[in-house]
């Protein structure tokens, strides 16, 4: 299928007795934002993890179109194109902003393994690092230090650093946490813009960002997915409003 | 002043002093000034080695006497040989500075590289012990490994020669001990500036975030080890010339303790760190040894202050906080 | 080679490592309760046996030097924590390792402004002089004592953490700092008390092996680093780990440096088995932590799960 | 650890100008802290106490401790001969220090005239016109020990020493003239301070007897550990472990160790008197084999600058060959490998009103010279 971008295979995780992932499947698709949520403590993190290498499955497998990507570390995953940001911003802290996407970019064209040529004299990676601020309109704070920078400017550089990898599709924890009405309203915005590019497996506790912004939902609940469906679907799925709403659900 | 300008004062005056001093001395028949000179230089190799793995990568090596041992026993071993004319597995020994530095360095990156494989997939404290336990291994390796003196050492009676030098004399000594200096200063700027020091760099400060950018930490960090280990152990090569003399000391642990110790009185990281840390170093043993025989208590007490009140060593205290543009 | 001399080889080892387990206890508790690697914990171990010597060449009497021993350790340690350590919980390892560096440079320096350069010899305590029949083979009286001090203080401190409150904080502090905050414990005076602890042991191992080796500045560096070893193998931060580690450590130490020589001596001529036998058996112990820090990296018993 | 105590001589030396104008510094290398310091401060107080004694003279010394560290004693040593401009070095305990320091110095045309370390290999090929021996080659008193562990009827003896130069020189020098078997041979570790391990091979072995070489601390701990081991065999030795400076920590255990020496406390004859009692006068401790040694350097090097000049370095060297001073040991005369020929005694740890110390009881040998001297080609 052409049109899968990313698929997880019955992807399982136990800590001892707990299944924090139990059996997961799903599939991001060209052009789609695939929103993940699910109350706190449902495996989200662990999910992540295992999508982005951090974490060994016990079981299952991460296809990035079609291409086995179980058996590979967190930068090899990110090289073949998996474009992730970080839940609570994590960023190089000493470096300015262009620095931090600078990095991206050096990975992203050739390799880092070079030893002579000074890095900030290579202008084709400024530019391309300015380019990628300017998108998510960072340009004017280029040169400050990413420890400096605002928390919303923060969340701002996570998506420009996962921009700057030109990714196969996107994998984006949290990106609206923190940042104010005005904030979200502005990336969501992008978002829509940003999925044509390349799909968006997006992890969102704000539910009216997700519900405007999602082609598809899946809810995770207890390490599984309970239901899988496009915004309205998921509204109506009684098992979800049972979890979200603390509604009975009949017996 | 801004701090960028201050720090690069500070460096061309350190290393026009450091040339200037040991002129002097030679002008007026000072050998042992510049011996001390030469010292300082050899220490500053050593460190600038280590300020790669720990100032660049993070990496607290508390093993790095070990390379500086290596480095010092290949010396050693070949002079030995070649004094006595006789082969070690099959190849006669030399007394030529310029193969034994080559040998040194890539003898001391291979231990490295192996140490290295190893130890980093370690972290934290588990990091500083597996790799004090590698070099007191070696320590006690040549300790009790009885062919090249064991305990005792092994003497060097002849320096050995480089090319259009008289190295028995201590001037021509310093001028190799400096120009030395200088290449793995400009190795250090260059490595730390490229796309290499900017990936090592940022694993030292967030190895997630590099991970998640297609940088694999393993690879860079151990790269880096290997570069690091290779530059202390042509320090090591250099150290066992001026003083005639390889011993297991050069291994022991509070010689690894020392190098860390140059580093942090500098500044970790800093370009002219280990210089500046060299430099006072040396100074404060030959300033105060000759004041009272407790020197190493004042030197204690200095280091306590540093590290408690001064994170940044001299240069940080001078130039303030290191940018990264 | 007979059972009599395998015995007492056997018996050395365990003595060599009950008193590195003395040492480790310290240092394992530092670091699991507080975090913190204690470079300056040989320090410790010097001072022991330099209190115990100085009061006992002036009173005549090992126990009370003994006393002094662990007493002046303690207050040592006290003090250092709360003048120095206490301001590097919240920093990195490199700088913890680098103040505890400089507080061994300037303890070892004000022991030799203080006592001297000469090292001081401090008697076994009559009752405990000569030797005993163990009915295969002889042994010395004070090495045996040794071994059961060991023993009891091992026991000691299981119950001291089993069963006190005071074990009930330190068992919280190590499995979750945020949990004895909780609790309501006073962790400035936990951290004193935990390091104090320490102090206490290393310096009643200093100087218990005074009395049978010779006490001088530089004592405590050569344990300090076999007790680094030790709780790297046995799980830093775990009590059960420093046993079994300094157990390991002691009976693997003394069996190599007696066996390897003669294994070696197997295949080789008897100087140069001597030398190869004697440069393995003393890598030994550092071959054993970096195997046991390959395949298992938080060591044998770690602390924390 | 950087004890430093220039002793200038008298005003007068320079100005008066005796004989010879030029005044000669004497760098000193020893070992003052650790295990091993009794030693060096023996040398250095005998040194002293003949510079004393002697009045007027033109030595300026300069003593430095190596902390029984080589790498130490290299730094001092180029220290001293860059810094210090030292014309003669001496002092080294250690005969693995000396290995370190003694032939680079000698090659820089400085003299070394060792007060102790006596490595068999710079007796023999390497030996060299400017390193000159007052002490003994290594190998002589163990020699003396081992001729008289034959006459003590030994069988079945364990010898055993630290693994360093003077050790296996030791042990070579023990089996040279020892006829009985062997029951055990050790190495230690230089400056090793629990001998558990050994005491437990010793017990073992069946031995009817024991040789040890262990000088300094070493000695202190294995004797004391070895009282309290049961193990009771008797022991012979060289003076090294059983001198002045070892004996009031050992204690009693050490009475009636039989022991070989060039030289005793109790030596008949009208210089060792004075010197026993000056130093006891001095220092208020019975003098050690190294404080005699240390004494007779020191008068060497005085005997030599009334002769020449010691910027004349062949001259000085001819003056030193001369020995042309009343030895404490007795009659001294050079081997051609500038090393003493001399008797050794025998020697046995006894207690003199309440005084543990050493009496002679016997020779080993009459006028003893090394066997290294041979391969010297001086």
């Amino acid at each position: 299928m052409a049109d899968t971008i990313l698929e997880l295979k019955g992807l399982r995780k136990n800590f001892g007795a707990l299944k924090a992932t139990d059996d997961v499947s799903l599939t991001l698709k060209r052009g789609e934002i695939h929103a993940l949520i699910g109350p706190n403590g449902a495996g989200k993190t662990t999910l992540m993890a295992l999508v982005s290498g951090k974490l060994p499955p016990d079981a299952g497998q991460v296809l990035l179109e079609g291409r086995e990507l179980t058996a590979l570390s967190v930068a090899r995953r990110a090289q073949a194109g998996l474009g992730r940001s970080f839940q609570v911003s994590s960023l190089v802290s000493e470096y300015s902003a262009l620095r931090n996407v600078m990095l991206a970019l050096q990975s992203r064209q050739g390799h880092s393994y070079r030893f002579l040529r000074p890095v900030m004299m290579d202008q084709a990676l400024r530019e391309g690092a300015r380019e990628m601020l300017a998108r998510v309109g960072l340009g004017a704070r280029a040169s400050v230090e990413a420890a400096v920078l605002s928390h919303g400017e923060r969340r701002l550089l996570e998506i420009a650093v996962a921009l700057a990898l030109q990714p196969r599709c996107f994998l984006l924890d949290e990106p609206m946490a923190g940042l104010g009405s005005e904030g979200t309203k502005a990336l969501v915005t992008f978002l829509q813009e940003l999925k044509s590019e390349a799909p968006i497996l997006l992890i969102e506790h704000d539910m009216d960002a997700v519900f405007r912004l999602a082609d598809r939902i899946s809810v995770l609940v207890y390490g599984r997915i309970i239901a899988t469906g496009t915004a309205p679907e998921i509204r109506a799925n009684p098992q979800v409003r049972a979890v979200y709403l603390g509604e009975e659900t009949p017996a | 002043m801004d701090n960028q300008r201050k720090e690069w004062l500070l460096n061309a005056g350190v290393i026009i002093a450091l040339f200037a001093v040991p002129l002097w001395a030679l002008a007026v028949g000072e050998p042992f000034i510049i011996t001390l000179a030469t010292r300082i230089a050899i220490l500053a190799i050593a460190a600038v080695g280590l300020n790669i793995a720990l100032g660049l990568g993070g990496m607290v090596s508390f093993g790095h006497a070990l390379y500086l041992g290596v480095g010092g026993y290949v010396a050693g071993i070949a002079a030995h040989h070649a004094f006595a004319g006789t082969t070690v597995m099959g190849l006669p020994g030399t007394n030529q500075m310029l193969p034994i530095w080559v040998i040194a360095m890539l003898l001391s990156g291979l231990v490295a590289g192996v140490v290295g494989a190893l130890s980093l997939r370690t972290s934290g404290i588990f990091f500083i012990m597996i790799t004090l336990a590698f070099a007191q291994m070696g320590f006690f390796f040549t300790l009790s490994w009885p062919a090249y003196g064991g305990e005792d050492g092994l003497p060097i009676f002849v320096r050995n020669q480089f090319p259009g030098l008289n190295t028995a004399r201590p001037w021509d000594m310093f001028l190799l001990a400096y120009g030395v200096l200088v290449a793995a200063l400009l190795v250090f700027a260059m490595l730390r500036a490229a796309r290499f020091g900017a990936a090592l760099m940022a694993i030292r400060q967030n190895p997630d975030r590099t991970a998640a950018v297609g940088i694999s930490p393993f690879g860079i960090k151990l790269v880096a080890f290997v570069l690091s280990g290779m530059i202390t152990g042509l320090a090591g090569a250099m150290m066992a010339d001026l003083t005639r003399f390889v011993s297991p000391a050069m291994m022991a642990w509070t010689m690894s303790g020392e190098l860390i110790v140059i580093i942090i009185l500098g500044g970790v990281g800093r370009l002219f760190g280990p210089v500046v840390g060299a430099a006072l170093l040396v100074g404060f043993e030959v300033f105060f040894g000759g004041l009272t025989e407790h020197w190493k208590l004042w030197l204690g007490l200095v280091l306590l202050a540093v590290v408690l009140f001064a994170r940044g060593g001299l240069i940080g205290l001078i130039a303030g906080r290191e940018r990264h543009g | 080679m007979s059972l009599a001399l395998v015995l007492e080889q056997l018996l050395n080892g365990v003595q060599f490592g009950l008193m590195l387990f003395l040492m480790s206890a310290g240092l394992t508790l530092v670091f699991g309760v507080m975090g913190l690697i204690n470079l300056a914990h040989g320090s410790l171990y010097m001072i022991g046996a330099f209190l115990c010597a100085a009061l006992a060449a002036a009173t005549g009497n090992f126990w009370l030097g003994l006393m002094a021993g662990i007493a002046g350790a303690a207050a040592a340690g006290a003090l250092i924590e709360i003048l120095v350590i206490r301001r590097l919980y919240a920093r990195d390892h490199l700088d913890q390792v680098l103040a505890t560096f400089a507080l061994i440079l300037i303890l070892s320096e004000g022991v030799r402004m203080i006592f001297g350069p000469f090292p001081l010899y401090l008697n076994v305590p009559d009752m405990l002089r000569g030797s005993v029949d163990l009915g295969i083979t002889r042994y010395s009286l004070y090495r045996l004592a040794l071994i059961g001090f060991g023993v009891a203080v091992a026991l000691g401190l299981w119950l001291l953490i089993a069963k006190t409150r005071l074990g009930i904080q330190i068992r919280a502090g190590e499995s979750d700092r945020e949990m004895i905050a909780a609790l309501g414990v006073n962790i400035r005076w936990l951290y004193t008390v935990v390091f104090a602890l320490g102090a206490a042991l290393a310096g009643m191992a200093g100087a218990l092996v005074g009395a049978i080796q010779s006490v001088q500045v530089g004592m405590g560096e050569p344990v300090l680093i076999l007790a680094f070893v030790v709780i790297v193998i046995g799980g830093i931060g775990s009590i059960k780990g420093a046993m079994v580690g300094a157990l390991l450590v002691g009976v693997i130490d003394t069996m190599g440096r007696f066996l390897l020589p003669r294994i070696a001596g197997l295949f080789l001529d008897t100087s140069q088995a001597m030398g190869v036998g004697a440069a393995l058996a003393s890598m030994l112990i550092y071959l054993l932590m970096a195997l046991v820090l390959i395949f298992r990296p938080q060591g044998l018993f770690p602390a924390h799960g | 650890m950087k004890l430093k105590m220039t002793a200038i001589a008298a005003l007068a030396a320079s100005s008066i100008g005796a004989a010879q104008a030029s005044e000669v510094t004497v760098g000193m290398i020893t070992t003052l802290s650790g295990g091993g310091a009794g030693l060096g401060v023996d040398v250095r107080d005998g040194f002293q106490l003949a510079l004393d004694m002697a009045g007027e003279h033109n030595i300026k010394l300069v003593v430095e401790d190596d902390a029984q560290r080589p790498e130490l004693a290299v730094q001092i040593a180029e220290r001293m001969i860059q810094s210090e401009r030292a014309d003669i070095l001496t002092g080294i305990i250690w005969s693995n220090l000396a290995m370190a320091v003694v032939p680079s110095t000698v090659a820089q045309d400085i003299f070394y005239l060792s007060p102790n370390a006596g490595p068999s290999a710079l007796a023999g090929a390497n030996c060299h016109p400017n390193y000159f021996n007052v002490a003994w080659q290594n190998d002589m008193l163990h020699e003396g020990a081992g001729a008289y562990a034959n006459e003590l009827g030994y069988e079945n003896t364990f010898i055993m020493a630290p693994n360093y130069p003077a050790g296996t020189d030791a042990l070579a020098g023990f089996k040279r003239y020892y006829e009985g078997n062997l029951a055990g041979e050790l190495f230690t570790q230089v400056g090793q301070t629990d001998y558990a391990a050994e005491i437990a091979q010793i017990r073992a072995s069946g031995a009817d007897s024991i040789f040890i070489f262990l000088p300094g601390g070493m000695g202190i701990s294995f004797m004391r550990q070895y009282e309290q081991s049961g193990v009771d065999l008797p022991i012979v030795s060289a003076a090294f472990t059983f001198s002045q400076d070892i004996l009031p920590a050992v204690g009693e255990a050490a009475l009636g160790v039989f022991n070989a020496s060039q030289w005793s406390p109790d030596l008949d004859n009208d210089a060792n008197a004075a010197f026993v009692a000056a130093f006891q006068g001095a220092y208020g401790r019975l003098p050690s084999l190294y404080a005699s040694q240390g004494f007779d350097t020191a008068n060497l090097i005085l005997s030599a600058t009334a002769k020449a000049d010691v910027q004349d370095r062949d001259a000085f060297r001819e003056a030193l060959r001369e020995a042309d001073f009343t030895s404490v040991r007795g009659d001294f005369a050079w081997a051609p490998n500038q090393h003493p020929i001399q008797r050794v005694y025998i020697r046995e740890v006894v207690e003199v009103d309440g005084v543990i110390t050493n009496r002679i009881v016997g020779v080993a040998f009459d006028e003893h010279r090394d066997v290294h001297g041979e391969n010297c080609p001086m």
